[in-house]
């Protein structure tokens, strides 16, 4: 299993996440990269607070590899996530995942992000002009 | 016994700091925390849902805690 | 329609064209990056070549970005095909989507690399120790 | 009437040259262009599959020709 699993407070740099999943023996390479968004449900977006409970959350992220790696014929796999305050426009999460072709590529990339929302302790925030709200957390 | 309660997200907001003490029953399990918790803090009982980890792990109702264990409470998670 | 789709003989720059697709709309991008492997079928690949039909393939692609657009809300779109000579590790195509959500993002990329691969006149040779052949042509 | 038609990919290697010239008769289709050249280049028909392109559309058998068209051999394609 040759894998990346990282969360840092520092910006990601997406380059360097492409350099090291990319692999002689791979084909397709797909990447996800969520981004901050300007607007919630036509509200502006001020900044965004991303708190982890890390040693999980780290622990989660290995058993999404596990799973995709144990589902497609995965060569390397990437998952770097960041924490603490972003602006729009910055980069919370990227994910990279090379394969010998590309279906296995986009379905595992898909598959990471989706699991990834569900089970791994990662708690945002959004900061709007007049108020603040933990993402999820209420009906 | 005494467990330590680690608190993220809005748990945070509604306990009031990054952790807090919760005095149990021997053998108290997941449920007896969330009881325990969501009478003293009736706030938790208006979120979508939560789940308690122990050790690092999700953890079911029936689950038994001791004071060694490391214990958080996991709110709906919004990461990626 | 925002898009940008290129054929060009030099190398595709990665991060250029990620930096192009994200919008401070996009929450979610999604990138394709096709690499040329260095084994076909067991065989040893020494290089690619690629050529294109240039005026068809960018009409060609194009048509695609058109309906990608009408499909699903994308935001920003790109295409980048390189031509000319391609060692291993190297990268002969770049596909970029930016849209407010992953879901459109996944399946928007999706469609344009599998549709790019059989409509758009582009061909490739791969080159091995003891000969060459070009891909698909014979059964 | 005379077409000129462009080879690109494995087709340049069965014409000998990025391009062929082809007299047709006038009112000539893609069809009749196909059957020309399959009998003067036979390993044509070795090929997975093959279109014509008319300036820069892929054709459909019964589209007619003429000599101010820009028409291309496109065989299987193997791009991405």
């Amino acid at each position: 299993m040759n894998n990346q699993i990282k969360i840092s407070d520092q910006p990601l740099n997406i380059q360097s996440c492409i350099d090291w999943v990319m692999t002689p023996q791979s084909g397709g390479i797909n990447i996800f990269i969520g981004t901050v968004r300007n607007a919630t449900k036509g509200k502006i977006v001020m900044r965004l607070e991303f708190e982890a409970y890390e040693a999980m959350a780290l622990k989660e992220m290995h058993k999404i590899a596990e799973k995709a790696f144990s589902k497609w014929p995965v060569q390397k796999l990437l998952i770097h996530h960041r924490i603490g305050v972003l602006k729009v426009g910055e980069v919370p999460v990227i994910i990279g995942v090379s394969c010998a072709h590309r279906d296995a590529a986009f379905e595992a990339c898909r598959y990471i992000i989706d699991t990834l929302k569900e089970t791994v302790p990662i708690w945002k925030k959004e900061i709007f002009e007049d108020g603040e709200v933990w993402v999820a957390a209420h009906p | 016994m005494k467990v330590n309660v680690l608190a993220f997200g809005i748990a945070k907001d509604i306990f009031g700091g990054s952790s807090v003490e919760v005095e149990l029953p021997e053998q108290g399990t997941t449920q007896n925390l969330k009881q325990s918790l969501e009478e003293r803090y009736p706030r938790l009982k208006h979120l979508v849902s939560y789940m308690v980890a122990v050790n690092n792990e999700y953890a079911s109702d029936e689950s038994l805690l001791t004071e060694r264990d490391e214990v958080a409470i996991i709110p709906p998670v919004s990461g990626g």
